[in-house]
């Protein structure tokens, strides 16, 4: 059997199944608090307010048709940013499912480039070509474009890693997904090459107990998700995942194993998805209403709040400021998205390869001609006017 | 459409007991398009099950399950998501009665919503026909209609083969027909006239149907022409004599597919006019495709082959 | 942490990467024997025996140039027979690999038909269609077509055993595949779906030690291979794949808890290839030749035949007759298969689909005109002359 | 031609750091048939390397390697193997560069054997290459002799974008012929012309070239005709001028290919002809292709085309 990762907490010491936790539900500080500097603690505080006003921005653009889809983030914000906080984004890589807003919000991607992807326009890093909510960032930080077909980017997390440690590189590779995604090919692949590579990659599960519809008690009969790393000899860990400090804590040890050349660490984060699954989905059908009553008892955000409100980090002005500045941030920012104009028309037909080959030159030129000569909007450059 | 879907699983389950769903949300959510509301509530969990999320596993299992006496229907959420399971329909599913000699069989649906229409982009809009199409073993099967949607489906559960069977999802909400209660079929491998005419002929299945019938009614308007317009309904086997003959009759051909041009299913139909109807062609065999490219989203309506396209091919065809 | 099976056996408690052993190497006993009736314990030893001598007379049969291939069985010869002899094949179903000559003949294959897939002839029950090894028998036993790809099978045996629970039958599914094997997407699908439904399932994974020229400490980082089953909340066993007594004693249990409706085990028989992967294999490039020897000291035969004579179920002159009268069978079974015909022209449309449709029917036509034609063999039916 | 392969790495392994060699067996053993054979001698473990028995891992992993910097040639042990991967390779590989803006990269190659000709049977037999010609995002390369076996593989590994490198293992050992040492390359989407000739031209690729060419030389001797021979070489993307200028010289068309016929690749070549020369067409155009089954094991002979049923569909194009 695996043994658990040694853990280098003063007073703690926690099974596999046993959730770490920092901070309570109520606020209060129940375990050995990582050392972070104010400035840390108010930028982690920050990004999750943002993420949620982000998120909720874009469930208003989505109910007002403004835009076509969005995944409600709710809840989930400590997971998103304790991670995230754990990065070195100089030498760091992530290889992201699409409920993660808070790692590129933490990171300084700045919230109009999360808006043009909403949006599909022409600054959109995916060029309109993606759904919402499938980022593409190359910087500050190597945020990789995320897929729909889910389990994807776990075996790909473990090539970037592997790359990283044929180049000397002291760089890791985070990778996240949900609870449902710990059944497809990608995890199991992702895992095992992993274990047996060594690789430096921290595999962060989400466990927000539901994979849309399906719970996780129909998706996997084993006692929770921690576990699963035996299979693959990895070690595996539970947190708290609506605990920020908890979430922080456990990733950075994970990364510090990783870094130094002690392989690869599971960590499941509990949570709850505080909505439907996505913009297209209604929860009323299956979940208990009691459960989203439960979890709005431990709601990350009004935990870290108290926290640091309680310990003397933050006022409770600087807190309320705080959301209404991220309420006009992601406000301003979805109105300048909008404004933007729709990619060109040839961008259809670009980035299928790095040059565009004879045929595709033809298909364009065909779309080019056709859509303009039919006034639809084109000009002859197969430009939108704005 | 897709009540019609849900209807016709509906009336065979009460009829068949070893018809089963299984699928990604298709129990009390009854599926991200509702196609299978209310089955799990009539039929009970036995019946209509959510599974994990492993497409490798509800067609693996479907497998098992139709090797021994059931009858699975397996939903993958999306045609987009089918490639996990690619493996267990192509290389087990498609050759199971083959390499057994006949001793294990796979009386199994797939069903899927596939196609654009829904600003889906990439991964919620792909059609993928011409691989199923192309592995011998699998037949599949597109309804363009409520009516048919429901008797294609019954077939293809009655059928005694692997059924890909693709859902236009774009007309799944489209339009409303009254369609009979209760079982009734349509037969697998029948093409349908839905437009007469001996001028030009279209070829199209299922969102492609409607776009090429408001060509073809474009083209009587604007030149009182009449092209036929032909639904294929069974992409594999296909009633290959018919598109011939439709081809002799006409001369001049269209070809629609949403799905990329290079390799896609009307390369087909086009390879088999040249090869057994070349004398009777009077111009080009014309395709109207989705381009050569993954699938776009704010610029969807451009990528897909829409009644404007498809009227200028016509008379490109038309002219020659 | 999902507990390990409670194993009723007497004397023995056992953790899940202690290997369960009943006869030791030279045959002693150092377990609690099955109760098990002379006339069963000598059906195994001869089953064990004519395993080896199939593959024996397949090898030889492979380097004269008869056939095309085969894949040794020697040296897995107690973890075929040991599982089969557990099931009852009345209701159970196996959903088997490649390597597991010892189920069919068990259970009474006839040997000329296992030959005539070797030979790929007219009777072969696959048509002369797969490559020689890939059995599909569906009487005595039911027993799956084999396929190539790895792993396939153990969804679909998740399948026909959830159809059994439905059908309300008692059978059980075995199904069975290679370390190397535990990697596919079949065995994390098969593994997951059986713990979710609690499928009467028995999944017998036959760690050989190598996936053709890799060895499983390059195949995974777990901790042997029944720990795997924690991942999915499915007991783990590990059991001495050498001692035919120690796996029937396992499968026994594994089956009567599936029958009791008490769900699925995996069992990881630890044995070893005492060859190559197959006949177009050469093991000397990468296994150690003392491992070869080390193993040829746990022969599965030699130690199963000092048991049974030592214990007077056998007498030696017994145990050279049965020898004998297995090379006999095999070879006379090989003459058999090798005088018949190969499968007639049409068989290469047939069975696609139930029905011939038309455009099979004109290439069928196509194909026995164009070869008649020619007169390559075939007559105008499209039998090939004797 | 595997040792041309073997070559092939080697020479641009040696120039190349980044360039990794992963997939089952490749490492010690060398490989199945032999094509990496001292490559983790030479340059150790880190640079080619023995992976766990998962295709969607050596394809999942090589994605993440090269969107990292690293040049990765993955093999897959035989093509029939290669759909658990196929999820990796269409929704991933192929769609990357678009999905990402060019942000992020897949420069991966995927060799595989592919083909017919050693008794393998349904499942070491099979001809894949319309399944990766229809996904747009991958080229698809498929050499005929050791000569381009080795230049078009390293023109696949110094391509920016995914290749899948189909060789067929048919001809692996089929001939000798002397190839430059060190680096060269061949470049992508170029055919070859193998034989000349104005009377008909027979298009191929892989194991069926040599085939073609057989029956090129017996029209010859028979018929005193030339049928001109075009080796494609590289089917995506497919240098269509070529095969358009070669359609339009001869008027008569032969496609041959093992795969399966419908749907199959010969589908699309005959469709662009149909579409883009159908006026300079003299003959129905002809496919000489597998049939459209799963492959057979004893009957295999039956199953490929060879030499003879090439030159029959000569002889009908030439008398029609
Ligand atoms: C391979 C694949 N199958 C199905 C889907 C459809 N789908 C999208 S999200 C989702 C549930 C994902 O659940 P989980 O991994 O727990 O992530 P969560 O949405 O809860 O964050 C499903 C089934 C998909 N995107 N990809
Ligand atoms: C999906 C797939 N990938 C690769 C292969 C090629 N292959 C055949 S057997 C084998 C090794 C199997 O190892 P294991 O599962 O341990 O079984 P063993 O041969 O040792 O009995 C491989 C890689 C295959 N048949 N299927
Ligand atoms: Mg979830
Ligand atoms: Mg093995």
């Amino acid at each position: 059997m695996v043994s658990p990762v040694a853990w280098s907490f003063d007073s703690l010491s926690f099974g596999m199944s046993e959730a770490l936790q920092i901070i309570d539900p109520s606020g209060k500080k129940v375990g050995s608090a990582p050392r972070l500097k104010k400035e840390a603690l108010l930028a982690m505080y920050r990004a999750m307010v943002r993420t949620r006003a982000f998120d909720d921005r874009c469930m208003k653009l989505q109910r007002t048709g403004k835009i076509g889809f969005s995944v409600p983030n709710k809840g989930i914000e400590a997971t998103s940013v304790g991670a995230a906080a754990a990065l070195d984004i100089t030498t760091d890589w992530v290889a992201p499912h699409y409920r993660d807003f808070g790692i590129p919000i933490f990171h300084g991607v700045q919230s109009v480039e999360m808006m043009d992807n909403m949006f599909g326009n022409v600054d959109d890093s995916a060029v309109g070509r993606q759904m919402p909510v499938h980022f593409s960032f190359d910087r500050p930080l190597k945020y990789l474009s995320i897929s729909s077909p889910l389990g994807t980017q776990i075996p790909q997390a473990v090539g970037v890693a592997m790359a990283m440690k044929r180049q000397k590189e002291l760089g890791i590779c985070l990778t996240t997904f949900g609870d449902g995604s710990t059944n497809t090919l990608g995890f199991h692949s992702g895992m095992n090459f992993a274990g047996v590579y060594g690789a430096p990659v921290v595999f962060l599960c989400q466990n927000n107990g539901w994979a849309i519809s399906c719970p996780v008690e129909k998706q996997t009969a084993s006692e929770g998700f921690a576990v699963k790393g035996e299979a693959y000899g990895i070690p595996g860990v539970t947190v708290d995942g609506n605990d920020v400090l908890a979430v922080y804590r456990v990733v950075s040890e994970a990364i510090k194993r990783a870094r130094a050349g002690e392989g690869p660490t599971l960590i499941e984060a509990v949570t709850f998805r505080m909505g439907g699954h996505s913009t297209s989905d209604d929860p009323s059908k299956y979940v208990d209403p009691q459960e989203f009553v439960e979890w709005e008892g431990r709601c990350p955000i009004r935990r870290f709040r108290a926290y640091l409100t309680s310990e003397g980090k933050m006022a409770e002005e600087e807190a309320d400021a705080i959301k209404v500045e991220a309420e006009a941030e992601m406000m301003a920012a979805a109105k300048e998205a909008e404004a933007k104009p729709v990619p060109s028309l040839d961008t259809i037909f670009t980035d299928v390869y790095a040059e565009v080959p004879p045929h595709l030159h033809a298909q364009s030129d065909f779309a080019i001609g056709h859509y303009s000569s039919r006034g639809e909007g084109v000009n002859e450059k197969g430009e939108f006017p704005l | 459409m897709v009540q019609a879907v849900n209807d016709g699983l509906k009336s065979i389950m009460r009829e068949d007991d070893s018809v089963l769903v299984l699928g990604e949300d298709v129990g009390p959510k009854g599926g991200v398009f509702l196609a299978t509301e209310g089955l799990t509530s009539e039929f009970g969990e036995d019946r209509c099950f959510d599974t994990p999320l492993s497409e490798d596993g509800i067609i693996g299992v479907g497998v098992g399950l139709a090797m021994n006496g059931m009858k699975p229907v397996c939903e993958i959420q999306f045609q987009d998501f089918i490639f996990p399971a690619f493996d267990q329909i192509v290389s087990e599913a498609a050759k199971m009665r083959y390499r057994s000699g006949g001793q294990y069989t796979v009386p199994m649906v797939i069903r899927t919503p596939y196609g654009g229409g829904i600003r889906g982009g990439l991964y919620h809009s792909q059609s993928g026909e011409a691989y199923f199409a192309h592995t011998a073993g699998l037949k599949v099967v597109v309804p363009s209609t409520p009516y048919d949607a429901k008797g294609l489906l019954i077939s293809s559960i009655l059928d005694p083969d692997p059924v890909i069977f693709l859902e236009p999802k774009a007309l799944y909400r489209a339009f409303r027909e009254d369609i009979p209660e209760g079982m009734y079929t349509v037969d697998l491998s029948t093409t349908r006239d839905v437009l007469p005419g001996d001028d030009a002929v279209i070829f199209c299945y299922g969102a492609m149907v409607p776009v090429a019938t408001e060509a073809a009614r474009r083209i009587k308007e604007s030149r009182n022409k009449d092209a036929r317009v032909v639904d294929l309904r069974t992409l594999m086997p296909l009633d290959e004599d018919a598109v011939l003959q439709a081809a002799r009759d006409c001369g001049r051909i269209v070809i629609v597919q949403e799905a990329p041009r290079f390799c896609g299913y009307g390369s087909e139909l086009s390879a088999m006019i040249a090869e057994h109807a070349v004398e009777y062609l009077e111009a080009p065999i014309k395709r109207v495709t989705g381009f050569d490219t993954p699938f776009p989203n704010t610029l969807e309506n451009y990528y897909l082959p829409d009644a404007r396209r498809v009227t200028d091919a016509v008379e490109e065809v038309l002219d020659f």
